[in-house]
């Protein structure tokens, strides 16, 4: 009965699209409340088929009633289920951050169920052409929200994202094309064993593969495929630089995990191992050169996003050692990662908001003005770094005990490597944060305001308006942390949760 | 298993309209040209697909009553590539919107030209 | 043993408390607690019955804390009762209440040491002297700490060979017990580390230098102290680990009796001199432990009792001339003789007696050893008619110690008149702490049973030794008058020659500087290496920060749009190839 | 030996742990927040010392709280071992903290409740690493040991004090990763992590190659809080803290969690048996052996006290490690002993210098001539330690040195014994001078200091100023000054005035802590078999090996 309610998981956040666009003829406040309730709707449902999904199994449904494999299928296993929850409650937390911080505007909302459309159905879909069309939707509203900034950059940096996102879709797919071409057939579930059946040493089924890994690569933003990213990210509005640091390459790393487990199948990399060892050494060398990047940068958001660079590298070499233990590893990453990530974003726009701060040394002293911020964003940085029992350390755990259980020692000491490297970006923000002295901004913003005045708030200069972060920023600085932390503690039992799910994956 | 002897001219004119296109993203400094270049380049794939449904002697794919009438092409990925159009018409669009953006706030649509200008911001 | 009245207290513990007592109680009091303390701990080792011992664990190990056998009672006798001389003689020579505690410290750690009836507690008790002298010689400040410092790091490197020989020990034998290994030291390598170790103690020529170094620059009663405990407790300990005797360590002896003579010779200083004299006087004990035979044994711990008794005097006299002149080089000194004629006297009799002049304590015991030397040890490479060669080393020693004297004497008392300021006699109290000790000297030279009834061996019995001693034979007493004369021709001969010596190195002048610079270059060596290493990491540490903090570096990398694309197609190009396909 | 379920390990950090909250909450009322600190000392202290006596008697309290990651316990555990290090750290935490509130309050110190707050977080995650019961568990608080760390070590926010933060973080961090690296390693071979006395089994018959990496990791990640050279780098810098965290975390807390992490390794995953096999205790031993040697070698010429403590702790504290690689029971009882006895004799050193550094604003051993007028008790105090310190009987140091050496004689690794008694001597080299120079010498006549630095035999220096001003640079208080004392280290003109035996040097907030952390040492030094201790060392040696020692 559930399996009905599945196309509603695309279907609601579209429709809710249409539906901000018309309240907001109103007002935009109708708009930011039609898209509230969108969401927490959303929310719920993601919930609901997400938990029927894990204790019962997967849900599946043909679209208008055409049965796989010709018609388009919607699927929800637990790897679905657990994305389509992240997506629905991140994005309806950050709406709590963007309706005060994001330019706003009606389009803006409409934008931003656009996305959450996208990003459902990429989890959901079961065919590779119709993950090509979520792909594009996705695509669009991001171009469109990263552009909301309103700013000459933020366009050039939209138009920079956009040609080069439509490329890498474009090179997907040209690689669904070749899978096409050598089975006849769109559906996941289908392809699977026709590949099989059209031999995986086949040219044809090569292609495919190499296109549709480069295309999802770059939208998952490995090294050296990134460099939209950083752009993209730094001139976004902040709430929506957290949205889709948080969720855009995460639904792309999950669509690559998907292709390759369900689609191309364990046996693909029995046959061709290069393509692992491709992936592998792809994923790896984004690790290093990605901490390595982010070390090197002044700007906060621009570390952050160099930051993905190398977590996502981290998830791309768990899932493609292809083990149990990394697979699952890979995903734990993936989620805590989204956490992390959006809570440090919406910690960085909520302290430009507050202070006007956006580079290292602005940092300096933050934390003593700010404390319980900063003391939230620290915590989100270990976790990050993988400090035991946040769920950066979860995920690093098990992709590390998978990569040695494979035996694949380079990558073994590269996952443990990146400790260090990610803590070699973190470990300077905390130290201007919390061991610096203050730096003018941060004084500028608490001057007058020290003394617990209230009132002086309406008083001070335009850009650092407030003396203390807004109780929303504040929230979800703090939610996303000790979500990070539980993450970390209850990981066995998303453990328990997907280990049928990830054991069809991996079952040859 | 479709033939890929037979098509390959087209896959040729693929190939050609794929590298056309990159090289116009790459080289041009004109926005504007991108954008061209990045249809041009999407243009390639539709082809890609619409000569993989070809099929010798085929015809459109339109069942006549009672069925047969065979061969047809294959209607899957023309169905496919008019989606494909459809989000790429909407992807120029968006970026035709950021150019004239770009155009307002920096006066001009060059790349080289917009380095030089946001040098001095 | 059952804790009974005479276990209940050991002298040790009881000695340490007076210490703390004497510390607190201001410096009558303190000297009387002292004193009377000293004087009871005398009297209980004198009256505890052999046998008398008190067992335990310690740090987890059997021990026997005390004990009281022959050996431990005479020494342990020797050290109480001059305790009490020494404590008189600091009352009366201005010694603070807190100097004269630290010194029942050490007194007190030494008799703990003498006592103690297992290595583990013997070392314990040895590393605290080494530690309780320490403080007695800085106590005085000034030259004395530097000295003092150098004293602790050499007695830290003789404890730590002493500490290995009884771990090693230990690996052998499963126990640290004397009575476990009656034979001693077991295996090659605890002997070695323990004649070592102990021998830095006693003097070993080659680790003699702090004696010389040490004992000149403390406070004059710090000195009386000093110059009993340390060494003698060495002997003692020499004893336990080689309680057969060893031929090298007899040998040593030997040579330690001649070098230590021959370079007092060469002092000007007092308490120089007659520290290079202990040296000598301990050559006699280490050669009689290192003959072993019964006699030899006995004959060294007579010698650890006569020479604790005329060393101390002599100290006390030096003491006493140094109080009233402030002066303690004999080229400036002369003439006392007559200034302070108590002083004098004693002087002479101590001098008698280290010289072994018949009729002195010291002819009794340093008679046995040579005598030992001569009937109960081999011949070894050297005989010169009816004299062997350790036999003839100790002699030789001998004519040294005369020599030495009786320069000392003659520049103290005798040579012209003193030229400082005016001088009067000792204060009462020293003359009676000096009178008494002389007077013991006397008695025990004269009343040689008296002595031989408190030896380990009775020299007198032939079931127990290989040769019945007899102190005043004939060609004995000739022997010493002998060496006497040798000594008064000899100081004529060369008093001339003598008094042109400025000061002499030691070996010491040699190894401070090797240590002293080859630390030094070690420790730079050290740390400049990690300093180079460090620099080397932080440096590149900082080049990486330079990088963030100049963006223009980096951003000539940042792709451009075009560019980005252009990777793109390169990496799909790659990936294509590595694929196989293109 | 049973297993009890009890809560008591798991409330023991707990207690420590929850302290936090209150003390910052309380951060505008002093007093009530010292009092949290000494209430949750005190309270962790009892729930530590109520298991002592079922762990003499081979009860073992585990509290269990389900899987942490797959097929890995979130599991404390008080065995003998664990409650060794607990009970050191919980009693001298207890110690430290009325030490903490005379050390703050007498310099007025800034962020005084973060510091607080932090030290309280420092010593939970330290007892959680001795009473984690696997290795996942003991790399989740020696993390967090590290993160909670942090801030005391950049307590004062100076450049020199964020360098010395960065370097921390990145050393410590490392040796955590190596740490993970080796637990995953373990795991793999062994697909168990748990704590089993005498080793786990299962590793015996794993790849040795693949187990000699492991351990290496191991050993290498511990090794960095143990300050094993040359990964010890960190430790002298971070004397920059404020001297009680120097003190019980830098002596006692953060480096012995190295230290016994490296404990853990080889008894308990390892086992005895197993490291011999393998071949890797005696390149630990070596390691340990050559570490004291430099580390002491080092110290010598340190003029500042506390980064003459900190290289003598470096030494120090590779007297555990060797030990415990000489794999000789009775050189594990040594290096077993050498925690309790290191850290009693350490912290009070510690405690002096911070005394002297309140009081006198004096850092430089050259500048401390004669400082035993002003400051008795304090430097009495020192000489005790530093005289166990180079072994000398009747304090704790001479006792585990001499088990040391038994066994490393036992052992047959005979080396090892002269390297042992060669840095006793150092000992006596770096450490007395600075003993003697404070009471047997005055300000204006000493020997200037380090004496290796000058001319053999030493050269006569004055401190009383023929300038007015010293070395302003050398002051690293962050510019705090005391009223009425407005010079900056080194004795006022005039000498060091006299204060007598009484207390007048300090406030007893300092004096009692120093005087308690001395008569600790002692009472280890001279009853070690009564003061639990060394029984349960014995305890946790004879369960290691199943040599009853």
């Amino acid at each position: 009965m559930s399996d009905t309610l599945l196309p509603l998981l695309v279907a609601l956040p579209l429709l809710g699209a249409v539906l901000a666009v018309a309240a907001g003829l109103a007002s935009e406040r109708a708009a930011a409340a039609v898209t509230t309730l969108v969401l927490a709707a959303q929310t719920g449902l993601a919930g609901w088929l997400g938990s029927q999904a894990v204790l019962d199994g997967p849900l599946s449904v043909g679209v208008g009633g055409f049965v796989a494999p010709y018609g388009i299928e919607l699927v929800v296993d637990g790897l679905s289920a657990a994305v389509l929850v992240l997506v629905a409650v991140v994005s309806l937390a950050v709406l709590a951050f963007a309706t005060e911080d994001a330019p706003g505007g009606t389009a803006f909302y409409a934008q931003y169920l656009l996305l959450v459309t996208g990003l459902s159905g990429m989890a959901v879909t079961g065919d590779v052409f119709n993950l090509y069309v979520f792909l594009e939707i996705t695509g669009l509203a991001t171009y469109a929200l990263v552009a909301s900034a309103g700013t000459g950059r933020s366009a050039v940096s939209a138009l920079k994202y956009l040609l080069f996102g439509t490329v890498a879709a474009s090179l997907y797919l040209l690689g669904v094309g070749y899978a096409l071409m050598a089975t006849g057939t769109l559906n996941m579930a289908d392809l699977a064993t026709e590949l099989a059946a059209a031999g995986y040493d086949s040219p044809l089924v090569l292609a495919s593969f190499g296109f549709i890994v480069v295309g999802l690569a770059t939208k998952t933003a490995l090294f050296p495929l990134h460099t939209w990213q950083p752009d993209a990210y730094a001139d976004a509005p902040d709430s929506v630089s957290a949205l889709i640091a948080a969720l855009v390459s995460t639904v792309a790393a999950y669509a690559l995990l998907r292709l390759i487990y369900t689609v191309y199948t364990p046996a693909f990399f029995e046959a061709v191992p290069v393509a692992r060892d491709a992936l592998v050494a792809f994923a790896a060398v984004s690790i290093v050169v990605g901490s390595v990047l982010a070390v090197t940068q002044s700007e906060i958001k621009r570390m952050l996003a160099y930051s993905s660079v190398s977590q996502y590298g981290l998830v791309v070499v768990g899932l493609a050692i292809g083990t149990p233990a990394a697979v699952f590893g890979a995903v734990v990453h993936l989620l805590g990662h989204a956490i992390m990530k959006g809570g440090l974003f919406v910690a960085a726009g909520a302290v430009a908001d507050l202070t006007g701060a956006r580079t290292v040394d602005e940092y300096a002293g933050l934390a003593d003005r700010f404390p319980v911020l900063g003391g939230a964003s620290a915590v989100l940085m270990l976790a990050m770094v993988g400090v035991p029992p946040a769920v950066g350390f979860a995920g690093k755990w098990y992709i590390a005990l998978g990569a040695v259980r494979a035996g694949s020692w380079p990558v073994a000491v590269v996952i443990f490597a990146s400790t260090l490297l990610t803590l070699a970006y973190f470990a300077l923000l905390v130290e201007r944060m919390f061991v610096a002295p203050a730096s003018e901004s941060v004084l500028a913003a608490t001057d007058g305001g020290r003394d617990g005045d209230d009132d002086t708030d309406a008083l001070g200069p335009s850009p650092p308006s407030a003396s203390r972060p807004s109780r929303r920023a504040l929230a979800l600085v703090v939610g996303a942390a000790v979500v990070a932390i539980v993450l970390g503690v209850v990981v066995t039992d998303l453990g328990t949760a997907l280990e049928p799910t990830i054991d069809t994956l991996l079952s040859p | 298993m479709i033939e890929l002897l037979t098509t390959k001219y087209t896959y040729l004119v693929v190939v050609a309209l794929l590298g056309i296109g990159a090289y116009v993203m790459i080289e041009s400094d004109n926005f504007v040209k991108k954008i061209i270049g990045m249809n041009v380049f999407q243009t390639g794939i539709f082809v890609f697909f619409i000569s993989s449904a070809f099929h010798t002697a085929g015809r459109s794919p339109v069942v006549q009553s009672g069925g047969g009438g065979g061969p047809f092409v294959s209607p899957l990925p023309q169905v496919l590539i008019l989606t494909a159009i459809v989000v790429g018409v909407s992807l120029t669009a968006v970026a035709l919107g950021l150019v004239v953006r770009i155009y307002e706030r920096y006066g001009t649509i060059n790349e080289r030209t917009l380095e030089e200008v946001r040098a001095d911001e | 043993m059952a804790a009974s009245p005479l276990t209940a207290l050991p002298p040790a513990v009881l000695v340490l408390a007076a210490a703390l007592v004497t510390a607190l109680a201001g410096r009558r009091l303190g000297h009387l607690v002292a004193g009377l303390t000293t004087g009871l701990v005398t009297v209980w080792v004198w009256v505890a019955p052999a046998g008398t011992h008190l067992t335990g664990t310690l740090f987890g190990f059997d021990a026997v804390f005390f004990q009281i056998d022959p050996f431990s009672r005479i020494v342990g006798l020797v050290f109480a009762f001059i305790a009490t001389a020494a404590i008189i003689y600091s009352w009366a020579t201005d010694a603070s209440e807190r100097q004269t505690a630290y010194a029942l410290t050490y007194v007190g750690s030494s008799l703990g040491a003498v006592f103690a009836g297992d290595w583990l507690t013997m070392v314990v008790w040895w590393e605290l002297m080494a530690v309780t002298s320490t403080i007695l010689v800085w106590d005085y400040g000034g030259k004395a700490v530097r000295a003092g410092f150098r004293y602790a790091v050499l007695h830290g490197i003789g404890g730590s060979l002493v500490l290995g020989a009884i771990a090693w020990h230990y690996a052998a034998v499963g126990s640290f017990l004397f009575s476990a290994a009656p034979g001693g030291m077991v295996g090659t390598i605890p002997q070695v580390l323990a004649a070592v170790g102990i021998g830095v103690n006693v003097g070993f020529i080659g680790l003699h230098a702090w004696l010389p170094d040490t004992y000149p620059r403390p406070h004059i009663a710090a000195s009386v102290f000093l110059c009993v405990y340390t060494t003698k407790t060495g002997v003692y300990a020499m004893y336990r680990a080689f309680p057969d005797g060893h031929l090298m360590i007899a040998y040593m002896g030997g040579a330690m009796a001649v070098f230590g003579a021959g370079a007092a010779l060469l002092q000007n200083d007092m308490r120089r001199l007659l520290s290079y004299h202990i040296q000598s006087q301990v050559g006699y004990m280490v050669a009689g432990i290192g003959i072993g035979s019964a006699l030899a044994q006995a004959g060294a711990f007579g010698h650890v009792f006569n020479h604790i008794l005329y060393k101390s005097l002599l100290f006390m006299t030096a003491g006493a001339v140094l109080y009233q002149t402030g002066e303690e080089n004999l080229k400036y000194l002369g003439g006392l003789a007559r200034k302070m004629p108590v002083t004098a006297a004693a002087f002479t009799i101590a001098a008698l007696s280290i010289a072994g002049f018949p009729g002195f304590n010291g002819f009794v015991s340093k008679g046995i050893v040579i005598s030992a030397s001569h009937y109960t040890f081999v011949k070894g490479p050297l005989v010169v008619g009816e004299f062997y060669t350790l036999e003839l080393l100790l002699l030789l020693g001998g004519v040294g110690t005369f020599l030495s004297f009786i320069k000392f004497g003659y520049y103290a008392f005798l040579h012209g008149p003193y030229e400082g300021d005016p001088v009067t006699s000792a204060p009462r109290p020293q003359q009676a702490a000096m009178v008494l000790v002389a007077a013991l000297c006397v008695f025990y030279g004269v009343f040689d049973g008296a002595l031989f009834g408190l030896l380990p061996f009775d020299v007198t019995d032939e079931a127990v030794v290989h040769h019945v001693y007899h102190t005043y034979t004939v060609p004995h007493v000739v022997e010493g008058l002998a060496l006497a004369a040798a000594g008064v021709v000899g100081f004529a001969v060369l008093k001339k020659p003598l008094s042109k010596i400025g000061r002499v190195p030691d070996v010491d002048a040699g190894y401070n500087p090797l240590v002293f610079y080859g630390t030094r270059a070690l420790v730079h060596g050290v740390t400049e290496t990690y300093a180079a290493v460090d620099r080397a990491a932080v440096g590149l540490a900082d080049r990486a920060a330079a990088v963030r903090a100049d963006p223009s570096l980096l951003s000539r990398f940042r792709a451009d749009i075009g560019g980005s694309i252009f990777i793109l197609m390169l990496v799909l190009g790659g990936v294509l190839a590595w694929l196989g396909i293109v | 030996m049973t297993d009890i379920a009890s809560l008591r390990p798991a409330l023991a950090v707990a207690v420590a742990a929850a302290a936090v909250v209150p003390i910052l909450v309380s951060a505008r009322r002093p007093n009530l927040r010292e009092g949290w600190t000494v209430l949750a000392a005190v309270g962790s202290f009892a729930l530590v010392a109520s298991m002592l006596p079922g762990a003499l008697d081979g009860t073992v309290y585990v509290a269990d709280f389900g899987p942490l990651v797959a097929g890995v316990e979130f599991s404390l555990r008080a065995d003998p071992l664990g409650l060794l290090f607990a009970t050191v750290a919980s009693l001298l935490w207890l110690v430290t903290s009325f030490y903490s509130v005379g050390y703050m309050r007498g310099l007025d110190e800034d962020d005084q409740t973060r510091y607080f707050a932090a030290f309280a977080a420092s010593v939970a995650a330290a007892l959680g690493v001795a009473f984690a019961a696997n290795l996942v568990t003991v790399f989740v608080f020696y993390e967090l040991l590290t993160v909670a760390t942090y801030p005391l070590v950049t307590h004062d926010e100076t450049p020199e004090a964020r360098a010395a933060g960065r370097k921390y973080l990145a050393y410590t961090f490392g040796g955590g990763v190596a740490v993970l690296a080796g637990t995953v390693l373990v795991a793999t071979m062994a697909d168990t992590t748990a704590f089993t006395a005498g080793g786990i089994g299962a590793l015996a018959n794993a790849d040795p190659v693949l187990a000699r990496v492991a351990f290496v990791l191991l050993i290498g990640g511990f090794g960095v809080k143990a300050a094993l050279m040359p990964l010890h780098s960190w430790l002298p810098d971070a004397m920059v803290a404020p001297t009680p965290v120097s003190g019980l975390l830098h002596a006692v807390a953060v480096v012995k969690s190295g230290v016994f992490g490296i404990a853990r390794v080889v008894l308990d995953v390892y086992g005895v048996d197993l490291t011999s096999a393998l071949g890797v205790g005696l390149p630990l031993a070596i390691v340990a052996a050559a570490t004291l040697l430099i580390a002491s070698v080092i110290a010598l010429r340190q003029d500042n006290l506390k980064r003459r403590l900190a290289f003598s702790t470096v030494s120090q504290l590779s007297y555990i490690v060797l030990g415990i690689a000489v794999l000789h029971p009775t050189s594990i009882v040594g290096g077993l002993m050498h925690i309790p006895a290191h850290a009693f004799m350490k912290l009070t050193l510690f405690f002096t210098a911070g005394a002297i550094h309140v009081e006198t604003h004096t850092d430089d051993i050259s500048e401390m001539a004669g400082i035993g007028k002003r400051m008795p008790l304090t430097m009495l105090a020192f000489g005790v330690a530093a005289a166990g310190m180079a072994g000398i009987p009747l304090v704790a140091g001479f006792v585990s040195k001499w088990y040391l050496l038994l066994g490393s004689v036992g052992a047959g690794q005979t080396v090892f014994a002269v390297a042992l008694l060669l840095s006793g001597v150092l000992n006596i080299a770096y450490f007395w001078p600075v003993f003697y120079q404070a009471f047997f010498e005055s300000a204006d006549d000493h020997d200037a200091k380090p004496l290796v630095e000058f001319s053999l035999g030493g050269e006569s220096r004055s401190l009383l100023p023929a300038e007015s001003e010293p070395d302003p640079g050398t002051v690293t208080d962050g510019g705090h000054e005391d009223e009425d004392d407005h010079h900056h280290g080194g004795p006022p003109a005039g000498g060091w005035e006299h204060r007598g035996w009484r207390g007048g040097e300090s406030t007893w907030f300092m004096l009692g802590p120093i005087l308690a952390a001395m008569t600790g040492a002692v009472v280890l030094g001279v009853i070690p078999g009564t003061a639990v201790f060394l029984r349960l060392v014995k305890v946790i040696v004879t369960a290691a090996t199943g040599v009853a020692v």
